[in-house]
């Protein structure tokens, strides 16, 4: 049956939460606004408190979380959000929190935000951090904003951004709408950068490679140090996408790769909740030489008292209203206290070994473009799938909905076909992993027999398998009777 | 604590799965020259319990958060109804990823779907996206999409905008190569519009006003509309969506494409953040919005269904060529803005509105019987700029009672120092409000 | 499938919350204990945060409650119970309050429980108020034990308490739990207390008479001012149960009535969610020459301070530890501070209304015992259904688990064959209430054209219809592996 | 705020369907002479937000709760975990009614399977109820309980229970026509077994004691056991369920029945409710338990579910003959209880205890180094009695320390004046413990 939406239950008259007239005196609105400005008519549902909790309440049980069970969307790191850090953000104190309260009155959050800055810095060797990007997008664009200014600043005229082919589609976007060129680079045989095919094309006019380590395969680039020699022989920067620091957490930093910018994804490493597409918070940690262009505020200590500051003498500026999402940064502060070194340790080599686990388990059934190691994620490919059952890999996550689990990320990265992108997390248990497994079997054996069954998954969701491209054609992005 | 979920045992078995005595065998492809040889240098884990307590000890050191607040200037202390809350908790909503596997996903796509109509609605434009990042972030998109639309480099901004709107538009301005002119306020704190015409040029792609303006005015956005009819260029609204309740919605004066904070829609002050910014513009202008977009479809036994929908826009799909690069956005805020509009509806959205106007129209109105304060334009929804006698005394003997009194003005105009901007949501009572009249007004 | 137990996750090893050593010295237990009383072995789960939050939130979805749909439980006044009471009552101040801190540090919720007493004495007309009992159940087997104390006080030797056959079977439970003897007296043609009947039975032996009004037939005891004339001119008492009070608030009141002692359901009339089994609160209520009964303590004002009065001379003692189900009197208390007497006073309306609406529009299909009106609640019989169609109520209500909404009371009361006690309370809508309607309407159609459908359901439930010999005959009450 | 989800139009339409013009016409059947002629005398209606208001205000009154709590006696101020309340706040769990459709209730019915397990397994017994209201009251039903299985009027019981556990069972018994005698306590807070035995006559159902007692102490269990078996009585045993962490199930010496407080089992302080009381016993006796039991059986498909089962126990079946009257129980208390079990397990609820154990060993051995303070039993679980000096005003500087510094025995026992009970949970500190050594031990 259609999904239900909320306007279909407004009743006229109906009330939910209306309040009665304050203690104040009563005011005419036409006394206090020009009538010109006074709006006529508000059209937003009429529905009662008991409506709206049923409707959001079925709504959701259409939803599956990491609660609900595996998901293993490669790239995301979709590890269990422990339960404490959602506690603690509540509190009151924290939330009713006003960002231009004076600052001796909120040093709680102040200095929450000023460790976070340090444990991040630790964690990944850079020198300082901005907790203000709201998003790893928005951090990666922060960061080329930095690298911008700072080659403005140093007189140089730098237009290119280097991103390898198999990177997240945010690195070219980010890199391009702060007004860089692109080159894409192709990545090797081995699936990793080839510091030749690299050394090619840096010149003067390259502002920076982007790059994740490890890779979007899962596989660590091991000639980073070389990378980054050529990168800096030519002047050039090298920037860390964090969506794969989960791999390495207390075993190699990337500072000491020699990346000069990082941004991480406190809503992937460190375990806050996404939130459905969001909040996310995307900290941007930078090598000493480019403080001065960090966005401000950041928070400083002085004489004991945590402060903003805002004294950074080439800011890029603000890229977030007041200082990013701190209720995200108070989440992520409550799992770096709870792990401490050795857990993010032990968080990392877990992943790394259910990761490794898992494709052990499962690679026969596919071509494995990359070999049988990884770090904390795989990409296999359904090329086989399709070729011998004519179903891809859109068929296999359509039917893994029906045995519970949520789909890996399909055709990423571009460079494989009919990719499955699966990130199990240091969080699932080796029965899950097992029951994962046992489920592609059946799913493999199905598309043996009876490829059609693939074909029309899923069958037990709230929905049947959805058009999207009728959702692209005939666009209807609101509501109409 | 730890949240590995494995027995030791189990953690055998995958070793000896995978031929290994060791997890440090999977890392042997790090080369050592980049691994590190020490511990990080973190503070010991915490269990809960020791975790809760030293919230304990940082909540209490949050002082504000229990103080009467009159401090608005784009974060708003509005009440949070507890059903909000209670939804939001719904794990299937907060643990989940973005929507790609619409098939198990309908619960956000619908309620973002039902976010974007009632954005729409709102504002009166014809569609919506998402949410990006906050109010701030969403005025720089929105100018960005302005100059990708008219293929022209330069907007003109005026000053009553929230000063940290128009520094993060110039840091994305500064990115795109795009022009962010600022146009003066007057001594009313309104936008002078005759000198704003005459900074817009043949580069200009836009003109960017507030309503209410920062200073908390509701200015004579007629203007606005036929200047930039007048110029054939983009207007571009950021509201406050709150006021939209009895103000016109910006589609009626020519809006093309309208911003804001989405903040006072069910979502806590956190300390600035996370928050929403929403965007909705005219429907010709659908394919260059950034940010996701849900679209209404038909599951394959024809029932509807929802999806995201124009990825083509996006940057998994158009890499470097994408309207935007944004990604993860703020769903979870925005279903806390869709269940709040849902909750309040139409009267009650009103009616909290109502109760901010007449809470500030009474401050104004008692002010007058204070020598120690004067108010400078109150044509204002819920927040007023006010003058004060010795400022800095009165804002500590505010805090000494454990009242924000409002914001200093001179945080962003040095040439305002000595003014206080003043916020009254429909949390505030008469007895605050006349606590915090006794401490400006006397002397 | 078969419905999941925590037991089967558990792995030798894995751990959940596990707390490190304190950080005061180590003791050996057995050098706190002596040897012989040390236990060998502990046999409980052993599973991770994740595995409990996966397994509980599972569990949750094979549940429904009131905010999953429709909920017309008759006689449990399953009405919506407001978020604003949940979160007050899990403020921290009240949660984190022991019940022995000196009583002028727990003003707080000694006020809330001081007024609650005169809240509920001003709605029932009672003189005084106990807090203490637990549930309904308890409600009534310390009215009995308060009866019980005053006669024996009064030196009377009472016996018997006289209890309609219409009633639920607490009231004879409670009556011969307090050690009296329980005359079942049988309703009239009418499903009313026949006063002539009445007459009959009561003399010097009788105790009280336990009757709730409306009835559970949803009938108002029309003749109630007689009824309390029977038992009073015989010295007998006249006990209310509060099951039903949902139907009168401010529209008629239980001392009015003639009613003596009182209890009430706050989980019912006042709102406070049932938790699938409980928590309840089951406050009783006295006319004054009953006060000196009540158990301790109660919570009296003294100079301005709330205060425990354990100064009740004849009390019957304590019925529970401490001051009875405190969380939930808060929950009851933010309920009826929102609503008022003009919020009671609708709420009974509109659930008299809606239950009025729902049998007119519903009776064709059943027979109705006892006519067309009703109070807040109604009752109709499937026995035409058995006869026609085969199907039972049980059958029926099976099947209405197929349409989403949870079944109403079946069976009870015990007077009326196949039995459908419907409630729906004041907090659904009209298009609740017409979606039922129509669900009842489609299953008639099923039950004429092919009954099995009935008998075979519930289909789309996490399980089939079980089997209830099965579980009384093989008892098995505890997981064994 | 009220909570009618009609609008006013559907209620004419359905005043139509009734053909009445007004709901009035509704309570036509209800006597004028009972009528209510006037309004309820209550306070005006609130909103949400008054309400909020109110209770911040009430809150701040409840100044205790912030206090470093050292009160026990029979109520702990145990860590109750995040994941414990997260879960408990799924509406699918709260808002439920009692499993009577098994169907669509398997969640609370699973749940509470699992709760008769551990609870069996907990204190060794073969089976579990559902729960009963509290420990007080538990304890209660266990006497009548073994007065029906025994067909006798009497039971001993250890002075050394919780006074209001006997308090509610006289109440209890009295109702039953069972005499309770209460056997007395020696000066090491212990049971007097030798006046105990003396006290057991043939009308005597069952001897009931508890581990620890009220008194904190371990008492030599084995004694009970000896002399039930050689009198042919039962033994029931009340039991902190925290303790038999490290304690042999009752069991082993010999219980029939098995009751106690499950609220340090995952449930907060309340003010003293909602708790539970749990009860288990020997499977002989499962016939003859009060409250709800659900049990084991397969659907139409063969498949494992649960229903409540031996309902012919209940009453409302078998009414006036029915086991006990209860209905309603604690079954979120329960399931509190259940989901804090599953998440400790084995070796978490043994670190609970043994964290408890450790703090109050300290503290013992600490007060050694005080005159002012003195030991009398140390062999106790989490919770001693302790002989202060000049008590009342270090009780009072205490308080002003904000410490609560344990319960005052002369609440219950006038002949323990000067005497404190002391409890540690696992939430204490050492620090926190050095506080209270100096303010009890320093004149």
């Amino acid at each position: 049956s259609d999904v239900p939406l909320i306007f279909e239950k407004s009743r006229k008259g109906k009330e939910g939460f209306v309040l009665t007239a304050p203690d104040v005196p009563q005011v005419e609105i036409s006394q206090v606004f020009d009538e010109d400005l006074i709006r006529c008519d508000l059209d937003l549902p009429e529905v009662s408190e008991v409506d709206v909790i049923r409707h959001y309440t079925k709504l959701s049980t259409m939803n599956f979380g990491v609660d609900s069970g595996f998901y293993p969307l490669g790239s995301c790191t979709m590890k269990y959000n422990p339960k404490i850090n959602e506690e603690i953000a509540l509190m009151p104190e924290f939330t009713q929190l006003h960002p231009y309260a004076p600052q001796e009155l909120c040093q709680g959050t102040l200095e929450v935000m000023y460790h976070m800055q340090n444990f991040l810095a630790e964690i990944t060797g850079m020198d300082y951090f901005t907790l203000q990007p709201a998003a790893g997008a928005h951090g990666e664009l922060t960061g080329m904003f930095i690298i911008k200014k700072y080659f403005e600043h140093s007189g140089q005229k730098r237009t290119k951004i280097i991103v390898p082919d198999s990177a997240h589609g945010t690195n070219p976007a980010s890199a391009s709408q702060a007004g860089f060129e692109v080159i894409s680079l192709k990545s090797g045989s081995d699936g990793l950068v080839d510091p030749k095919a690299l050394r090619e094309v840096v010149d003067e006019n390259v502002a920076a490679l982007m790059l994740t380590n490890p890779n979007t395969l899962g596989l660590f680039e091991k000639n980073i140090h070389e990378i980054a020699e050529i990168l800096h022989e030519k002047g050039a920067l090298l920037y860390y996408d964090g969506a794969n620091l989960n791999a390495v957490m207390g075993i190699a930093r990337p500072a000491d790769m020699g990346f000069d910018v990082v941004h991480l994804n406190l809503h992937k490493t460190f375990s806050t909740p996404h939130g459905g597409g969001g909040p996310g918070s995307g900290p941007v940690g930078v090598k000493a030489f480019l403080k001065d262009f960090l966005p401000k505020p950041i928070v400083a200590k002085k004489d004991d008292k945590y402060v903003l500051d805002y004294n950074i003498p080439y800011s890029i500026g603000k890229i977030h209203g007041f200082y990013g999402n701190v209720g995200v940064v108070l989440k992520a502060y409550g799992y770096i206290k709870c792990l401490g070194a050795s857990g993010l340790k032990e968080a990392s080599e877990v992943a790394v070994l259910n990761a490794n686990y898992l494709l052990k388990k499962i690679k026969d059934m596919f071509i494995v473009p990359e070999g049988n190691v990884c770090k904390h994620e795989f990409v296999v490919s359904c090329k086989n799938w399709k070729e011998n059952f004519g179903v891809r890999a859109l068929d296999v996550a359509k039917r893994l909905l029906d045995y519970g689990f949520h789909p890996p990320t399909i055709y990423f990265p571009l460079i494989v076909e009919e990719a499955l992108m699966i990130e199990p997390t240091e969080t699932e248990s080796k029965d899950t992993l097992d029951a994962f497994c046992d489920a592609l079997q059946n799913i493999y054996r199905e598309a043996q027999e009876n490829p059609d069954i693939l074909k029309s998954a899923p069958f037990s969701m709230p929905v049947k398998r959805v058009d999207e491209v009728k959702a692209a054609r005939d666009v209807k992005v609101i509501y109409k009777e | 604590m730890k949240y590995i979920s494995h027995a030791p045992y189990q953690i055998d078995e995958m070793l000896k799965e995978l031929e290994i005595s060791d997890v440090t065998a999977l890392f042997s492809d790090v080369p050592d020259k980049v691994k590190l040889d020490r511990d990080l240098d973190l503070p010991l884990p915490l269990n809960e319990i020791e975790l809760k307590r030293e919230f304990a000890v940082l909540s209490g050191k949050n002082k504000a958060a229990d103080y009467i607040n009159f401090i608005g200037a784009g974060a708003y202390d509005h009440y949070v109804p507890a059903a909000v809350k209670a939804l939001l908790s719904r794990s299937e909503f907060y643990t989940a990823y973005t929507p790609y596997q619409a098939e198990r996903s309908q619960g956000t796509l619908a309620a973002i779907f039902e976010y974007q109509t009632m954005i729409a609605k709102l504002t009166g434009m014809d569609v919506a996206n998402a949410s990006v990042y906050d109010g701030a972030s969403s005025l720089a998109e929105a100018i960005l999409m302005a100059c990708r639309i008219k293929k022209k480099n330069k907007v003109v901004i005026s000053q009553t905008l929230h000063p940290e709107y128009i520094e993060t538009a110039q840091t994305y301005a500064f990115g795109s190569g795009i022009k962010v002119v600022v146009s003066p306020y007057n001594c009313l704190y309104e936008t002078d519009w005759d000198k704003l015409e005459t900074l817009i040029d043949g580069e200009t792609a836009a003109l960017v006003v507030s309503v209410p303006n920062f200073f908390g005015v509701i200015e004579d956005v007629r203007r606005a509309q036929k200047i930039t009819q007048k110029k054939d260029i983009m207007l571009i609204v950021a509201a406050n969506p709150i006021a939209l309740a009895f103000l016109k919605p910006p589609s009626e004066y020519g809006a093309d494409i309208v911003v804001g904070e989405g903040q006072p829609l069910g979502n806590s002050l956190n300390f600035g953040g996370p928050y929403l910014g929403f965007m909705s513009a005219k429907a010709k202008y659908l394919r260059s919005m950034p940010g996701r977009i849900v679209g209404e479809t038909i599951d394959k036994e024809g029932n509807r269904a929802f999806v995201l929908t124009l990825q083509a826009r996006e940057q998994h799909i158009r890499r470097e060529k994408a309207t935007s690069n944004i990604c993860s956005n703020e769903a979870l805020n925005a279903l806390a803005a869709t269940i709040y509009l849902a909750y309040l509806g139409k009267e009650g959205l009103k009616s909290v509105a109502y109760n901010c106007i007449a809470n500030t129209q009474y401050f104004i109105n008692e002010a007058k019987k204070y020598q120690g304060i004067r108010i400078i334009n109150s044509k204002v929804f819920n927040e007023v700029a006010v003058e004060v006698d010795n400022l800095e005394e009165k804002y500590q003997k505010a805090l000494n009672a454990k009242i924000l009194p409002g914001l200093k003005l001179d945080k962003f105009f040095p040439e305002q120092a000595g003014k206080l901007l003043v916020a009254f949501t429909e949390k505030r009572t008469k007895h605050e409000i006349d606590e915090l009249l006794k401490i400006l007004g006397v002397d």
